[in-house]
């Protein structure tokens, strides 16, 4: 039972990044890895990590998505930005590539050199206050040091949209 | 007095960012307080002077041992010391770079301030090259030597100093890239987590840090791709021509009167001392080399029409007998050879000074631009040509005394013999034409409108001269003070290259 | 006794020096620094006649033991020689022909060099070469020796370059420095190979053991060959430099572009003799080898006859005199090969009386004769110049070894020696040539005489007249000297054989004197006036234009040609020396050094260049590709990684 | 259970998806949306095994990953309008001022 809704879902998660890739529409691409992203939120909890799956939905699906629509829309480049294509060849070497990329890992994976562990019980680690605790002691310098990054991100983002003044163009 | 050699090795780098920064400071004081910084030094160094206490030249051993951890990750030590092979090495440094930053004061009047910078900074370099006994920390100091050269020949050489400077710079970068490689391999090879040069040489004398024959080879010609490039030996030459011809005057001094001494202090202290077997192996195929470049230079030097381009070559073939003597491998050839070193730094240092003052006074070094100096210029001309003699080789000044050392180390030397000699001595032959050929054309000869009105030598100049001169004749005429202070050392350096050369 | 020889010696050496040093830098004045040259030259004269003096005083057996080292010159290791001087009769008969003639020399100079634009210099030069010569003859060891030998080289290159702004002169100094530099290069290496064997180069520790050398084999040029040989053989390339005889006599004429005084010590009486001397000094050494002993004679022999023929087809004055000294350097080489040391020792000794006197001689008329050096523009100068003709015959009869005058004495001893044998052997092919080269002596000098002094004035361009005093009296000494100087080793007597005895002791070199060949000597003299008869008759009877060609060149043609042209010497080394020189200097800096050597470093450079060239066209500029190579370069690691747990 | 090779499996497929997407799509944009898919499969794996171990560390790791990812789409999208105001393009292709 399990394992066939995690075939479903993990199905329709390549599903929607592959459209992901191939979409000509900058748009229908963002929405494509929404759904992706929806996927990957429902694996987490399959996973017992439902916090992490809420911030997968709020975060990525909501704010970094919702960030690229933005921009998609500003520049007006939801099509026709793909008509310079400098390296012609390079779609089946990297076909080539991707695939043999998944066969190594597959084989390393299902053939193991030595036996892996069996699967343990699962607990309930991906409770939020599990892991508030440890966020907020044991990594608590990288938090509060992720909380710098975002702010010096939030005003590169500021820096570098902002209009030059005419004479010192970049 | 422990910090003394710290104390030489960095005051003058201490000078360079003095003339640098210091405010309001004009060029022609800059000129004077480089003058003085460097005297300085110089005083400094005097104490060194065998005899005098400080240093005792009838020990072997280092002595005024400076060592402290610097990366102890590594094993790498600030360590300084002297011993009889550096001792007058040093003391050339110290002598030679205030007469040549007193060249500077006719030589040079674009950007003063950087230019006697950039000479005192060399100073700290070469002065850490003869006296780091580190390998990491005499790599550091042998690269940094470049730098301000570099910027010597770049900034104020004649026209073609952009490719002078690139060659000089590259040709000596690259070679020194394999010594470093060797560097590290040695390092790692002795797995002692330590750069020390005395303690490597000790084990390998012990028996306690075997190399490899064929590897030890190999290492042995990665140190002498470095010096043979700096020294430089036929043929890898064909950098110093170019470097000389376009540096300016002081620059010129500075490079035949110390730099090249690098090269040969470089075989000594390092191929000889921690590669025996591959010196022995290697010394009559180097002697060739040596003598070739000797008879080479000599030659190349007589079809020159530049006064400095023929000083220039000459430098290889008087350079060819410092390496000639070094691998004879026995105590004489080697005396010789680092009295050679001191000779030709004052020698070839003095023929770049006279040849800098001509060209001050006519703005041409071709030969055919001059003539009868002998008449309007008697003292310059006297003084050039105890110069030119010095370096022709004439008994009782300094050349002779280094070349004929080294004559009989090689002629009594087990791995090079009487060819070897014969043909360095064809050299001494050559060095007389030619010298003596472009004497004939600059000094002697008619007078000619250009060349009447060239004053003699001025007061300024004389005082670069005179000390020269003084040293010329003494060396030439009591020597031995200066091979008794290096006696000791060379002597365990050959009872370390082997017990079939201690004997002569 | 000793402590004052200890005292004196370095003074004569000093004295001189000192001169020079005061009239570098003391006086401006020409003929005050000829004052002072010549005081310091006459005060070492005087020393060494002190010295001489008490040497002589001594027990025989202590005379070759006057050994004092002023300071260790060269101490590398096991190099070790001292700056130290040997007093031995040898070197006392030395030091007084050097001070003694020097003084001379010195004194006419400083008539001679009145109107010169540098005389202060000149002074400075002779007296520095007086001190180089002393050092040269005093010296304990054969590295010191080298020192005085090359010393003499520099002054003798100053000397003849006194006027550099004549290009002859300029040339010859250099030749004359060039080519003694290249007998310097064989003396040279014999010094390392004495070096090498004996571990010394002190005259006290090889010449003891010289009978060593013989033994030695050693493989060199010449193939297996005693090392006596060798080093002889080295040593002949060096006497045959600073002498002057063949192969490298040819910068000897050139060097008459000196001033004549200057010629007169340095080139006729004192540094060119330096050889035989060296020779000599070595006796022991070359006695151990008859192959380069007779070498040595051969040389000799044959210079002094080809030099004696040249000097028949001359004009110059001076270049007569300058090959009638290459001819007689010869006859003392040769006696130095046979073995017959005191000989040559008493024929350098007379000679350089009588050639100074020549010299100065010659050096007087050009003087009076207002720098006129061709011989076919004088003539008649006897009655102008009455003291200058007087004493020149002096010279002449001593140089053509007619009875009584010094000349015939010591040049008869050689000849003697050639046939009656010395323990190498007699010479008698040797000895007749030089019997016919003294009648050639005496041909060119009575044709000298008759062409200078005797005769009418032919050019009457100029108007001689006598020296004055200053230059007179030398002449005058020196006449006397030329006259009596055969006293020195007069048949009988042997005072200089006697003398020399402790010497030629060390190296059991002792030979009896040679008693007198009556026969002999009547041969010699009789060829030797019979030639300068025909001499006078050919050139002193009859008026000549005053640029006349020599009668003799009608006679023997393409002979006398070669005697005018020196047997084209200068331009055999001109073809096959110093052309080829020339053209490969010129090979080496115009094409081998920039296009090969300095062609392969910039090669490597636009290699790298031509590298770097292709690798930018892998730098496209596209991301993407960029990050194709990355990805490639993980799927590389990974797969390492894979196979390397798997297996 | 599903086991965690499958969840591997699948973090690696996507991966693979991003990363022909990154080289083969011009649009700087979808390139973009390819680097995020990639860092969605690494987060995947992450959580995986954070399970398989029973460890909370992993997620913690997923956890700043999101974070910094956040940060990282917040800058680059900054220099995409920058680039697109100068080049007035965003096709990876056109921007090769690089090129050597």
């Amino acid at each position: 039972m399990e394992i066939a809704f995690f075939i479903i879902t993990a199905l329709l998660t390549i599903g929607a990044a592959v459209a992901m890739v191939l979409s000509h529409n900058a748009v229908h691409s963002a929405l494509w890895l929404v759904l992706n992203f929806f996927g990957v939120a429902v694996l987490y909890l399959l996973l017992n990590a439902p916090f992490l799956a809420m911030v997968q939905i709020t975060v990525y699906a909501g704010a970094i998505m919702v960030l690229f629509l933005f921009v998609i829309m500003l520049l007006g480049s939801e099509q026709g930005q793909e008509e310079v294509n400098g390296l012609p060849w390079q779609t089946p070497v990297a076909l080539v590539m991707g695939l043999l990329l998944v066969v190594m890992a597959g084989y390393a994976l299902f053939f193991p050199g030595t036996p892996v562990p069996t699967t343990q019980t699962p607990n309930e680690i991906g409770a939020p206050d599990i892991l508030a605790r440890k966020l907020f002691s044991t990594y608590l310098l990288p938090f509060e040091i992720t909380s710098v990054l975002l702010l010096v991100a939030l005003i590169g983002a500021v820096v570098l949209t902002m209009k030059s003044r005419e004479g010192d163009r970049v | 007095m422990n910090f003394l050699l710290s104390l030489i090795v960095w005051l003058p780098l201490l000078g360079a960012l003095v003339v640098l920064f210091a405010p309001g400071l004009s060029d022609h004081t800059a000129k004077r307080v480089a003058l003085v910084w460097s005297l300085a030094v110089f005083v400094l160094s005097l104490p060194l002077i065998p005899g005098l206490g400080v240093f005792d030249g009838a020990r072997a051993e280092l002595q005024l041992v400076e060592r402290v951890p610097w990366i102890s990750a590594f094993g790498v030590d600030y360590f300084l010391a002297v011993d009889g092979i550096s001792i007058w090495l040093v003391l050339l440094t110290t002598f030679l770079t205030p007469i040549t930053i007193l060249s500077t004061f006719d030589a040079i009047n674009t950007r003063v301030r950087a230019f006697e910078a950039f000479m005192l900074a060399l100073q700290t370099g070469m002065l850490g090259v003869f006296l780091a006994q580190d390998l990491f920390l005499f790599y550091i100091f042998w690269e940094f030597t470049l730098v301000p050269m570099y910027f010597l020949i770049g900034i104020w050489g004649g026209a073609r100093r952009i490719y002078a400077t690139v060659k000089f710079f590259l040709y000596t970068f690259a070679a020194s890239v394999l010594m470093l490689l060797a560097i590290i391999a040695l390092y790692v090879l002795w797995g002692q987590n330590s750069f020390s040069l005395p303690d490597m040489v000790q084990a390998i004398r012990n028996n306690q840090f075997v190399l490899d024959q064929n590897l030890g080879r190999w290492l042995f010609l990665a140190f002498f791709a470095a010096f043979a490039v700096k020294v430089p030996l036929w043929p890898f030459h064909s950098w110093l021509p170019d470097a000389h011809t376009e540096a300016p005057t002081p620059g010129s001094v500075i490079l035949a009167g110390v730099l090249l001494k690098l090269g040969g202090y470089g075989f000594i202290r390092f191929n000889l001392q921690l590669f025996p077997e591959a010196s022995r192996f290697f010394a009559p195929a180097i002697g060739v080399l040596a003598v070739i470049g000797i008879i080479y230079g000599a030659w190349i030097a007589y079809a020159q029409t530049d006064i400095k381009k023929l000083v220039a070559y000459s430098s290889v073939s008087h350079m060819g007998f410092v390496v000639l003597g070094i691998f004879a491998l026995n105590p004489i050839g080697i005396h010789g050879a680092i009295l050679q070193m001191v000779n030709h730094g004052i020698s070839t240092g003095a023929l770049f000074l006279i040849v800098g003052m001509i060209y001050e006074r006519r703005h041409s070094r071709e030969i055919d631009a001059f003539g009868g100096l002998w008449r309007v210029m008697p003292v310059y001309t006297f003084l050039s040509l105890l110069i030119i003699m010095s370096s022709i080789g004439l008994p009782a000044l300094n050349g002779f005394v280094g070349e004929a050392t080294i004559m009989f180390g090689t002629f009594s030397s087990p791995f090079l013999g009487w060819e070897f000699a014969a043909f360095g001595l064809i050299g001494v032959i050559l060095a007389a034409v030619y010298l003596l050929w472009m004497f004939r054309r600059v000094m002697m000869g008619d007078v000619t409108e250009a060349t009447a009105k060239m004053r003699d030598i001025s007061r300024l100049e004389l005082s670069m001269l005179i000390p020269l001169v003084a040293l010329i004749l003494l060396i030439g005429l009591y020597p031995t003070p200066f091979f008794r202070a290096m006696n000791e050392s060379v002597t365990a350096l050959a009872n370390g290259l082997g017990p079939v050369l201690a004997a002569r | 006794m000793e402590e004052t020889l200890f005292t004196l010696i370095p003074a004569i050496i000093v004295l001189p020096l000192l001169g020079a040093l005061i009239n570098t830098f003391l006086i401006r004045d020409g003929r005050r620094a000829g004052m002072v040259a010549s005081l310091a030259c006459g005060a070492a004269f005087v020393v060494g006649l002190a010295a001489f003096a008490l040497l002589a005083g001594l027990p025989h057996e202590e005379q070759t033991h006057i050994d004092l080292t002023l300071w260790q010159w060269i101490d590398a290791g096991p190099l070790d020689v001292p700056f130290g001087f040997l007093f031995d009769p040898l070197s006392a008969v030395m030091v007084l022909l050097i001070t003694g003639v020097g003084s001379l020399i010195h004194v006419f100079s400083i008539g001679y060099m009145a109107h010169d634009a540098r005389p202060v210099r000149y002074f400075v030069y002779l007296n520095l070469f007086v001190a180089a010569m002393l050092i040269l003859v005093l010296a304990n060891n054969y590295l010191l020796l080298f020192l005085g030998w090359e010393g003499v080289g520099l002054c003798s290159y100053l000397l003849i370059g006194h006027s550099f702004e004549r290009k002859e002169a300029r040339y010859a100094s250099m030749k004359a420095f060039v080519m003694n530099r290249i007998g310097d290069f064989g003396l040279m290496l014999a010094l390392l190979a004495l070096f090498q064997h004996f571990g010394s180069l002190n005259y006290g520790v090889i010449f003891p053991r010289a009978a060593e050398l013989a033994g030695q084999q050693i493989n060199w040029v010449l193939g297996p060959t005693a090392l006596a040989s060798a080093i002889a053989f080295c040593m002949l390339i060096g006497v045959s430099g600073k002498s002057a005889q063949i192969p490298l006599w040819t910068w000897l004429p050139d060097a008459m572009a000196g001033p004549t005084p200057a010629s007169a010590l340095i080139h006729a009486a004192t540094m060119v003799t330096s050889g035989v001397y060296l020779i000599v000094r070595s006796h022991s050494i070359f006695l151990q080898t008859q192959a380069i002993s007779n070498l040595t004679v051969y040389v000799g022999v044959a210079t002094a006859f080809v030099a004696a023929s040249i000097a028949i087809g001359q004009y110059d004055i001076k270049r007569v005199l300058a090959f009638s000294t290459v001819s007689q350097l010869g006859f003392m080489v040769a006696a130095a090969g046979m073995g017959a040391y005191t000989a040559a020792i008493f024929h350098l000794l007379t000679h350089g009386v009588f050639k100074a006197l020549l010299f100065l001689g010659a050096g007087s008329v050009i003087h009076g004769a207002h720098d006129v050096q061709d011989m076919r523009r004088m003539g008649g100068l006897r009655s102008a110049m009455p003291t200058t003709f007087l004493t020149y015959m002096a010279g002449t009869l001593a140089l053509s070894g007619i009875p009584i005058w010094a000349g015939f004495f010591s040049k008869d001893e050689i000849i003697g020696s050639a046939f009656h044998g010395t323990r190498f052997g007699t010479y008698p092919v040797s000895g007749t040539i030089l019997i016919i080269t003294a009648a050639l002596t005496a041909f060119y000098m009575a044709r000298q005489v008759s062409l200078v002094f005797l005769g009418q004035q032919r050019d009457t361009s100029y108007h001689a007249h006598e020296s004055e005093p200053i230059m007179t009296i030398p002449l005058w000494i020196l006449a006397v000297g030329s006259t009596i100087a055969g006293i020195i080793n007069f048949p009988g007597l042997h005072f200089l054989d006697h003398f020399l005895e402790p010497v030629f002791e060390v190296g059991h070199a002792v030979q009896e004197p040679l008693e007198f060949n009556i026969p002999l000597a009547i041969i010699t003299v009789v060829l030797a006036l019979a030639a300068g008869w025909v001499a006078y008759q050919v050139y002193g009877k009859r008026q000549w234009k005053k640029t006349f060609r020599d009668p003799l060149a009608r006679y023997l043609g393409v002979f006398f040609e070669g005697f005018e042209q020196r047997w084209y010497a200068d331009d055999v080394y001109d073809t096959m020396v110093v052309r080829p020189f020339k053209a490969t200097a010129s090979f080496l800096s115009r094409i081998l050094d920039p296009l090969g050597i300095d062609g392969l470093v910039n090669g490597a450079a636009w290699l790298v260049g031509f590298g770097g060239r292709g690798l930018r066209r892998a730098q496209t500029g596209y991301v993407r590709s960029y990050t194709l190579v990355f990805f490639l370069g993980v799927i590389a690691v990974l797969g390492y990684f894979g196979f390397a747990t798997v297996r | 259970m599903v086991p965690t090779e499958y969840y591997v499996l699948l973090s690696t497929v996507l991966f693979t998806i991003g990363v022909i997407g990154v080289l083969t799509r011009r649009s700087a944009l979808v390139v973009f949306m390819s680097v995020e898919l990639m860092l969605n499969s690494a987060n995947l794996a992450l959580v995986a095994f954070s399970r398989q171990w029973n460890h909370v560390d992993g997620q913690i790791l997923t956890f700043f990953v999101i974070t910094v990812a956040a940060a990282e789409v917040a800058v680059g999208l900054a220099l995409l309008v920058g680039i697109f105001r100068t080049r007035r393009t965003t096709n990876v292709d056109e921007v090769n001022t690089m090129r050597g």
